[in-house]
């Protein structure tokens, strides 16, 4: 049975590989909480997922062998994260361009004031 | 034919009693367990169904209360569409087939297909319990903040029930995906597998991306009734469109669950009866994943009036537009089939017809509802309900019928009777589209739905659809007398009554616990009806 | 169509009778536990969702009220699941080379890593709980919208209650992988369990790697 | 006589809505003629003769499958750019006067406070001809105004104002329902729109009880809470004057900034902490649990009329409030700093 799939899920990664990781990831851990208490405007929030984006492709890829095993695993691996974008994106796309008016009680902007075009005030009558 | 015997051995007879059915991990007779259940669920929501239609005959609410019809509409929403139809083809000739279409001897995980079926009965009985102990009046959508913060029903309990069910939905996919990627025989190539498995591989596709969503969902919501930790409610800024978000991101792509696997026994069936190759393989199975993906994204337009931006609305919009083309292109295809068969209208035929009909009509009343501008005078009324039933009951449910017959002699060794068979698709089409056809008028003249009173001008249509509703009623229960009568009085059926391409039908039938008696190795393309001689000689 | 015969003979233990070798079993496995772990994906989610949409609605409330949670045991907790990582990782290595008694000591320290966890967790919802940030009647937060606040207390909750069940079914599974281990069952040939286990104990580390930047951390400076 | 099976076209948006409606009837029936047609066709005209026949061997055909997805592919961008632009124009208030009307929806009515005519309880008079527009929040859980007449819905959410607008072109009695669930008394939470020859309308809106308009229950309210106490010249700016915020950008706390509108002065009043203006200490109690939706109402239209300069006049009537100089002389600063000395008075209007 299964003739076509012959690639193997086995593969021994040196015992040097998983402690390298580890310490990055520990080093990695102290550095976003240190960042975090720095005032980057925005990029706080960039900086701390980028980071933890990072951390956790190192557990896939190594912890969980990924970057050895067999393509479709590979595939279902995106796929997930695909899956989770369309949610995130999509789902966006109402709030990111809802006007004012159209969000729960008024929601205060914070980062940039909001053109004067922009206040609906034909909305409001 | 008339010479052929039951096996000696088969499935069903190698072990008895009680406990050789409650522990089996033979997913054949996994099947049979579901489809004793999903047949009870679907009598328990037509019971409702009825009820409904008789209480709607006159305009003012005289059957029943306010209080019991909503509890009545919701319960047959939630059962119709969690305990019977998401599961109805998938877990019954799902679970029968796929192991025997790709030629092993089981699924991959057995003992996880029994504990689905363990753990869809457990989420049923958790559903019925909240039925039975008062009932829940949320509607089968769980609106917040009615369902959170208004409603005083068992919501929490139904919330509940559909949660654990999802891990039911969650384990057939897994286990079906994961059975057509590494249990596939010598040969079967994926381009060699009959369209049903693509429309499984599709469905499970939905199964494992969608229902987590739904899970973790009303799981929020019972949270929010439970431990007051209120994600959905306004008074804290919540949004409760956000919630209607999270509820479609998985109910929209569930509506394909319910279809594409009958889309997959259209095809299977319209072949087998015009001998001859689907037309445009390679289209229609690519179809079944472009709706699955494509499905994914195009939640938002449940939600055109209830508060999104304008500008997502368009997205919205536009994607459903895009799903509804491979939709198209089965539909052709389908029709261009049968161009230059053999064409016999036996009983599974005619429900493979009265799908297409139907699941079009469906299929473009949709198409009505994705336009924007139509969307907004008929959303929430009877037209939506017309169009889902239209897909729902004329489509899923006939091709689950037609399934249904079509397996049937492999199943149980037995055929059906070809009269009633006939007899019993005319009723059910007569009187589905006597119920469904006159609630797009009444919708399109803006009779409100999930409404138990109503102005007395709409009164005439509705004791049509009440009438046909009866009509319809009759017409299940026909199929049903004559399958269990066929069980033991039904001529037996062979090996390969229908002269059918497919590895299901190259072993006896009813089939031996390990299906096959040697793994069968794949030589050629699915649908090889061209070389008759093989084939005729039964 | 022709058919050949499969041997059906040599058949060794833990083989399960639907699948032809050892290896063809193992692979199943992985995919399945990959296929689930998909799903957590969505799972996890709904919620990452939901956080999104109310942490761009009100980031002011949010900065304000994440800055009340104790990102002393949240650092740690890291650092601890992390080493369980690790721990794990290195089981999955050994059981592969066959090494008993090394598998069995380090999925013990990954058990005893996952329930320090659990344990400063729960002390962390003690604080949380003296602070009166559990939503609900008791709420209490000045300095921002209460309501607003209380919703990122409601998403807390509920994302780091969910991941603690995922640690505590991990806990009880890794309970049976590790009497399996004492046991003898694993062996070069056959260790697909703990493989699977690793899987799904890993996940729980990466949507912690999420959850402790997205609850504790961004915006911590104001 | 049959009774009719199509509703009244009585609103400017419906003919439109209709005319989509009919394309899509149309390219529907031929398509189910179509497909319907071809399958009884090949299946009479190819059914099977003898037990072994078989069909003939084709595949597929490139250029078939491209057509039948192209060809679907046009109509439904047509359909998409047609929905979509009926939709837009439904959805977006054109600029210009209309006759504004507050909506309240709660379990299980509809409640239209009065602008310049009568308190309404599900029935709604509208004066024909000319544009009505609609500020619709819920006290409760989601409503949603259906008119089919008019071939216009909207859902009313709560903790949110929603705006929809139409023009009535007939007169007479319509429907209105609620058409998303609710709850019990969903299916009795229907009203009807009563549109109005303009003279017909007027001479109703004369038999009003004119004083009793939205505004004027607002500064009711105002002097009853006492609210005046704070707001105004006379009391050492406790709080700020609210003369003219309306629509205003108002610098916070903290350096950042709202638009007062409608959402932003609920917001301030039920939960005051929650933005804080700038100079000001957050001792602003919150009205939350003494003031109902409708009283909110009340209370935000009339800060809406307090205009900047002494100088103002009335503007409840049937217009645009920007731009409009006149107003109603509900303003003078004596009347309310007058209520400073009698604070006391019960808090909440009847209702
Ligand atoms: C199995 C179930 C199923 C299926 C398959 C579909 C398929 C489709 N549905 Fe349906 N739908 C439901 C079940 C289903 N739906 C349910 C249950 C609800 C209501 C839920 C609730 O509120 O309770 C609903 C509600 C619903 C709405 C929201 C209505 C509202 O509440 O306002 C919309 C709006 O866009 C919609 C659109 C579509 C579209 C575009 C398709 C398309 O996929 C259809 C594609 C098919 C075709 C188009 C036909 C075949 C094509 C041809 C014959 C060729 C000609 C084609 C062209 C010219 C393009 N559906
Ligand atoms: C798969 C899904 C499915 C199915 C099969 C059906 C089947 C039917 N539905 Fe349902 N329906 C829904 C899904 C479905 N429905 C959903 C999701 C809603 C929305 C709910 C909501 O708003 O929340 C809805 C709502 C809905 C309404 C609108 C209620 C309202 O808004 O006020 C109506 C009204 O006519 C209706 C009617 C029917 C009828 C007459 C049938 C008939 O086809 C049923 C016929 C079946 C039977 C009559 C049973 C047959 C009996 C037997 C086979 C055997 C007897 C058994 C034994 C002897 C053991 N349905
Ligand atoms: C105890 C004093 C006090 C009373 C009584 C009071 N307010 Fe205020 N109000 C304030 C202060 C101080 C502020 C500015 C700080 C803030 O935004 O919270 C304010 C702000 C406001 C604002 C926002 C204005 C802006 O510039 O941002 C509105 C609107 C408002 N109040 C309305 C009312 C209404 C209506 C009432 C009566 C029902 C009322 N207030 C009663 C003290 C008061
Ligand atoms: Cu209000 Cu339905
Ligand atoms: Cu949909």
């Amino acid at each position: 049975m299964a003739i076509e799939h012959t690639e193997t899920t086995e593969h021994v990664v040196p015992k040097r590989v998983y402690y390298t990781i580890f310490v990055i990831l520990m080093v990695m851990t102290y550095t976003t909480v240190q960042v975090a208490y720095f005032d980057l405007g925005r990029f706080n929030a960039v900086a701390a997922l980028l980071i933890a984006f990072f951390k956790a492709s190192l557990v896939v890829l190594f912890f969980m062998h990924v970057k050895y095993a067999p393509k479709l695993i590979k595939l279902f691996v995106l796929g997930g994260l695909f899956w989770l974008a369309i949610m995130l994106g999509i789902t966006m796309t109402d709030y990111m361009t809802r006007t004012p008016q159209e969000f729960p009680m008024s929601r205060v902007n914070t980062v940039q004031p909001l053109p004067a075009a922009h206040v609906p005030t034909a909305l409001l009558g | 034919m008339s010479t052929a015997v039951l096996p000696r051995e088969n499935y069903l007879n190698t072990d008895y009693g009680l406990r050789s059915w409650f522990l089996t991990t033979d997913h054949k007779r996994i099947c049979i367990l579901y489809l004793l259940t999903i047949t009870l669920f679907f009598a328990i929501g037509g019971a409702f169904a009825t009820v409904m239609r008789l209480d709607l005959a006159t305009p003012a609410a005289d059957l029943v209360s306010d209080e019991t019809y909503n509890k009545m509409f919701t319960m047959h929403g939630i059962i119709m569409v969690f305990f019977f139809l998401v599961p109805s083809i998938p877990a019954t000739l799902g679970n029968f087939l796929i192991p025997m279409m790709v030629g092993a001897k089981d699924v991959a995980f057995p003992k996880l297909n029994l504990a689905s079926w363990y753990i869809f009965t457990a989420g049923g009985c958790f559903t019925l319990w909240a039925l039975i102990s008062g009932g829940v009046d949320s509607g089968w959508t769980f609106y917040t903040p009615f369902s959170t913060l208004s409603s005083n029903t068992n919501v929490t309990l139904a919330a509940l029930g559909i949660f654990i069910a999802g891990f039911s939905s969650i384990l057939t996919g897994l286990n079906f995906m994961v059975t057509i990627h590494r249990m596939r025989a010598p040969g079967l190539t994926w381009f060699r597998m009959p369209l049903f498995l693509w429309s499984m591989y599709a469905a499970s596709l939905i199964f494992v991306l969608g229902t987590p969503v739904i899970a973790i969902t009303l799981l929020l919501v019972a949270a929010e009734r439970v431990l007051h930790l209120g994600i959905f409610d306004p008074a804290r800024g919540g949004d409760p469109v956000l919630f209607q978000h999270l509820f479609w991101f998985y109910s929209h792509p569930a509506v394909y669950i319910m279809v594409v696997p009958g889309m997959g026994v259209v095809s299977e069936i319209v072949a087998a009866f015009s001998r001859k190759r689907i037309f445009g393989y390679t289209f229609v199975a690519f179809s079944s994943l472009a709706i699955a993906i494509l499905g994914f994204l195009v939640w938002g337009h449940h939600l055109f009036v209830a508060g999104i931006s304008v500008y997502s609305a368009l997205v919205f919009s536009l994607l459903s537009y895009f799903v509804a083309i491979p939709s198209a292109i089965k539909v052709f295809n389908w029709t261009a089939t049968l161009y230059k068969g053999s064409i016999s209208f036996a009983t599974p035929m005619l429900y493979a017809f009265g799908f297409i009909w139907m699941f079009t009509i469906g299929g473009l009343t949709g198409l009505f509802l994705a336009a924007l501008g139509i969307d907004i005078h008929v959303t929430d009324t009877y037209f939506v309900i017309a169009h889902f039933h239209y897909i729902m009951v004329g489509g899923a449910i006939m091709a689950y019928l037609g399934g249904l017959h079509y397996w049937w002699p492999k199943m149980t060794g037995r055929l059906y009777p070809e009269g009633w068979g006939k007899l019993g698709f005319i009723t059910v089409f007569l009187g589905f589209n006597l119920t469904f056809f006159p609630q797009f008028i009444l919708g399109y003249m803006g009779m409100p739905r999930r409404y138990h009173a109503y102005p007395p001008e709409f009164q005439t249509l509705n004791v049509l659809s009440s009438a046909g509703a009866s009509i319809l009623a009759i017409g299940y229960l026909i199929p049903l007398v004559y399958l269990l009568w066929s069980l033991k009085y039904g001529p037996i059926a062979g090996p390969n009554p229908w002269g059918a391409k497919g590895l299901e039908w190259t072993t006896s039938s009813p089939p031996p616990k390990h299906n096959f008696e040697t793994t069968p190795i794949v030589t050629e393309p699915a649908y090889n009806y061209s070389e008759l001689e093989e084939t005729a000689v039964v | 169509m022709s058919e050949i015969a499969t041997s059906e003979a040599a058949h060794p233990a833990h083989l399960q009778h639907h699948f032809d070798s050892l290896q063809e079993q193992s692979q199943v496995a992985s995919l399945g536990m990959w296929v689930f772990l998909v799903t957590e994906i969505l799972f996890f989610g709904g919620m990452f969702t939901s956080y999104l949409v109310y942490r761009s609605t009100y980031p002011d409330a949010f900065a304000i009220a994440s800055k009340h949670t104790v990102i002393l045991i949240g650092a740690v907790n890291t650092a601890v699941l992390i080493t369980s990582s690790l721990t794990m990782a290195l089981a999955v290595f050994a059981s592969s080379e066959g090494n008993r008694k090394s598998t069995v000591n380090f999925l013990t320290a990954t058990w005893v890593l996952g329930f320090t966890f659990l344990v400063l967790k729960g002390i962390e919802y003690t604080i949380d709980f003296h602070e009166h940030l559990v939503p609900g009647a008791g709420f209490q937060m000045a300095g921002t919208n209460p309501g607003h606040a209380e919703l990122f207390f409601s998403l807390y909750f509920i994302m780091t209650g969910i991941h603690a069940l995922h640690m505590i079914i991990g806990l009880s599974v890794l309970l049976v992988i590790l009497y399996m281990a004492r046991r003898g069952d694993f062996s070069p040939e056959y260790h697909s369990p703990v493989e699977v286990m690793g899987l799904y104990w890993h996940f729980v580390d990466i949507i912690w790697i999420f959850l402790f930047p997205l609850l504790y951390l961004i915006d911590r400076h104001r | 006589m049959w009774p009719s099976l199509f509703p009244e076209e009585a609103s400017t948006i419906a003919p439109r809505v209709d005319a989509l409606y009919f394309f899509l009837v149309a390219v529907s029936c031929f398509f189910v003629v179509l497909i319907a047609g071809m399958l009884l066709l090949f299946a009479i005209k190819y059914r099977r003769r003898h037990e072994h026949d078989v069909g003939a061997s084709i595949h597929g055909g490139m250029v078939l499958e491209v057509t039948w997805t192209l060809i679907p592919l046009g109509i439904a961008l047509i359909m998409f750019v047609w929905g979509a632009k009926v939709y837009f124009d439904e959805y977006t208030p054109p600029p210009g006067n209309s006759v504004i009307v507050y909506g309240l929806a709660k379990q299980w009515m509809w409640k239209f406070p009065p602008m310049d005519g009568q308190r309404e309880i599900n029935e709604l008079h509208v004066p024909v001809n000319q544009r009505v527009k609609l500020i619709m929040t819920s006290q409760d859980v989601i409503h949603s105004f259906f008119v089919p007449d008019f071939r216009v819905k909207m859902d009313v959410l709560p903790g949110r104002y929603r705006t929809m607008w139409f023009e009535a072109t007939r007169t007479g009695t319509f429907h209105l329902f609620c058409a998303e669930y609710c709850g019990t008394g969903h299916s009795r939470m229907v009203g009807q729109i009563v549109v109005m020859s303009p003279s017909d309308y007027q001479a109703w809106v004369a038999g009003g009880v004119s004083h009793n308009t939205l505004a004027s229950a607002g500064q009711t309210l105002f002097t009853n809470l006492a609210c005046a106490s704070c707001h105004s010249a006379a009391s050492g700016s406790r709080g700020p004057v609210l003369n003219g915020i309306y629509e205003q950008r108002v610098k916070l706390q903290g350096g950042q900034s709202v638009i007062a509108d409608d959402a932003y002065l609920r917001e301030s009043i039920m939960n005051p902490a929650a933005k804080v203006a700038e100079g000001y200490q957050p001792i602003m109690p919150t009205y939350q649990g003494l003031v109902d939706d409708e009283q909110l109402l009340e209370l935000i239209e009339y800060i809406k009329t307090l205009k900047p300069a002494a100088a103002s006049a009335p503007s409840v009537t049937t217009s645009e409030p920007e731009g409009q100089g006149t107003s109603q002389p509900i303003t003078e600063h004596g009347k309310s700093s007058s209520a400073v000395s009698s604070p006391s008075a019960a808090p909440t209007a009847q209702r």
